[in-house]
């Protein structure tokens, strides 16, 4: 590996560099510094399980130097894990200390060595996961396909009741016509209410509350009479919110109303 | 031709006749449109007989529940016809005849045999083309015998399957005018039974349209 | 009596074996997709075994060149594998997945449910928003249930469509699996000293989902 050789030739200050860029090059190529780990140690050649982390820790740390030396910039989780492990050297290197907690360096140790061979255990799972045969590769789906047509059908049913009650609707039309608003002539409150608040912001002076009347409401009796009558329940509500003023001088004089400025 | 082709098979050495079935329907399977021999032949192996594995394979879904099917020069997997109906999804939606159906319906009933003016006379409004197709469509009406006056136009009736669908024994059974009105049918009030929203609905209909 | 009960009973007994084989047979080539045993019974006549004719038909579909598959709960027929090179790829194109993302699928399909935190513990390296991003679009994975820890985080789990592009019938035949897990390599174990959160957290995960 090249690593392997980086480090062996140390003596030659020109291939050592070489190497090192080789190696810092590289570094693009890995999936962070546990990849990069997991690509040092198998320079190791041996089972995971008995990886010597110590030289392991050693091994980063070096490079870590190197790649300092030629002032190439890492990333920080390189330099994280190069924090990590120079503590890890040093608890592996000391003798324990009774009096201090927490892991062991052992204990790190075997973390470490769990996570590179987890790690691997997965590159290996995502190689014979893709060496699977694959659908649009391998295998292959229908090419004809049939949609499933869906059918609407609408059925339609009426009862007796319904039937009875149409007839009797029809035959009886002139007694049976139901009570319905002559609309045309109808000016509600709602609406009402609904044109006078737009209009509302405007009458500052009082006006006489006649003159409010939509258009083609004024001449005919019976609209007029209803087009009055809604605008002044809809104005004594809007005394009642608070938003208008009314007055009337004498029975049957004008009503007034303006807006009430709070 | 047999001894033209059979040192040319040696050297090759075709696959087995079951294996250059197995390929064509595997080709025929995955392709979107029907394959030609031709094409078969050269997308299989050279010295492959792709028509004579076609006949093979043509045998083999005889019967089942998909067919190998020739489309003009090309051949293709088909579902078998008798199973067509396993590609429909039926939905059955009910729907409340509209009112104006009801009506001319309940016309029909009343006044039978009735002619098409007459319906129109009696609802006031005249009527659509859809709605007597409806009632047809629905089997709760045909057409009875032409009426005897200029124009003989023809006349409308029910049929058993609207008396069947009513319960009715006959149509002489529908109560009359009296009998409707003792039993409440006449009064605005909701009937009893009767949803509310529908007594509504026909009221507004009443004000607002007269045929929907 | 006896004569009048029988031919109502012959209406609704289900249809012979070979007859719903043949359906299901039909109803399996006409979708690309895998269908649901659920489905094959809900379009077939009343009374049918959906299951059961899927059994004769995987038998009858051995060593032809188009398979009968399961993935998870549902069934497709697939061209034989070893004949894919006989196909036309083109049409197809498999989009090159960056080594990252076929880790990061790989890490769900053998530790699912797991969360993001822990899919960059194992990788020890922080993942990108996109390689997520790509396998949810390639519908191989999906969001499990939220891990009942602080932050209640999301889970990725695989889905059925990734069962099938690998040729999958449910996430147990995952290759190695049993010899992973044997060698304790699919546990999270916490970094000495840290806190004991995480291990509850995926030993609650391994309780809720063991399989989806």
């Amino acid at each position: 590996m090249d690593e392997d050789a980086a480090f062996d030739q140390a003596d030659d200050p020109v291939a050592a560099r070489r190497a090192a860029e080789a190696l810092i090059v590289d570094v693009d190529g890995y999936e962070g510094p546990l990849d990069m780990l997991l690509s040092l140690a198998r320079g190791q050649k041996v089972d995971l399980r008995r990886i010597s982390v110590l030289h392991l820790a050693e091994q980063y740390l070096a490079f870590i130097a190197s790649a300092k030396a030629l002032r190439i910039e890492l990333a920080a989780d390189y330099l994280v894990m190069a924090a990590w492990l120079a503590f890890l050297k040093s608890r592996l290197l000391l003798p324990p200390d009774p009096s201090e907690a927490g892991p062991s360096g052992e204990d790190l140790a075997a973390h470490l060595a769990f996570q590179l061979e987890r790690l691997e255990a997965m590159r290996g799972a995502a190689a014979r996961l893709m060496a699977r045969d694959q659908k649009g590769r391998d295998f292959f789906v229908r090419g004809l396909t049939e949609d499933v047509t869906r059918i609407r059908r609408v059925s339609y049913t009426a009862t007796l009741l319904d039937l009875m009650q149409a007839y009797a609707r029809i035959r009886t039309k002139d007694e049976f016509r139901p009570y319905a608003l002559d609309r045309e002539s109808v000016y509600t409150m709602e609406e009402a209410l609904e044109r006078m608040r737009g209009m509302i912001g405007y009458a500052g002076d009082w006006v006489d509350l006649s003159s409010w009347l939509p258009e083609g409401w004024q001449l005919d009796p019976a609209r007029r009479r209803a087009a009055t009558a809604a605008h002044f329940a809809a104005s004594l509500e809007l005394v009642k919110q608070g938003a208008l003023e009314i007055r009337q001088g004498d029975t049957f004089a004008p009503i007034h109303i303006r807006k009430r400025v709070p | 031709m047999a001894q033209d082709t059979e040192p040319e098979e040696s050297l090759f050495e075709a696959p087995p006749m079951a294996e250059q079935e197995r390929m064509v329907e595997a080709i025929l399977f995955a392709s979107a449109d029907p394959v030609r021999v031709a094409e078969l032949n050269a997308r299989m192996p050279h010295g492959c007989d792709a028509a004579a594995a076609l006949a093979h394979l043509a045998r083999r879904y005889e019967g089942r529940g998909v067919n190998l099917v020739r489309v003009g020069e090309a051949w293709s997997f088909r579902t078998a016809p008798d199973l067509g109906f396993l590609m429909q999804k039926e939905t059955v939606e009910i729907r409340k005849l509209s009112r104006a159906a009801i009506e001319t319906l309940a016309i029909i009933a009343y006044h039978q045999p009735v002619t098409r003016a007459e319906i129109e006379e009696i609802r006031g409004v005249s009527l659509s083309r859809g709605t007597i197709d409806q009632l047809l469509e629905l089997e709760w009406i045909r057409f009875g015998r032409r009426r005897m006056t200029p124009g003989r136009p023809v006349t409308y009736v029910v049929t058993e399957g609207f008396l069947d669908h009513f319960g009715l024994e006959s149509a002489r059974d529908l109560p009359g005018l009296k009998e409707l009105r003792a039993a409440g049918l006449l009064d605005s009030r909701p009937m009893p039974g009767a949803e509310e929203d529908e007594t509504d609905a026909s009221t507004q209909g009443d004000m607002f349209e007269d045929e929907s």
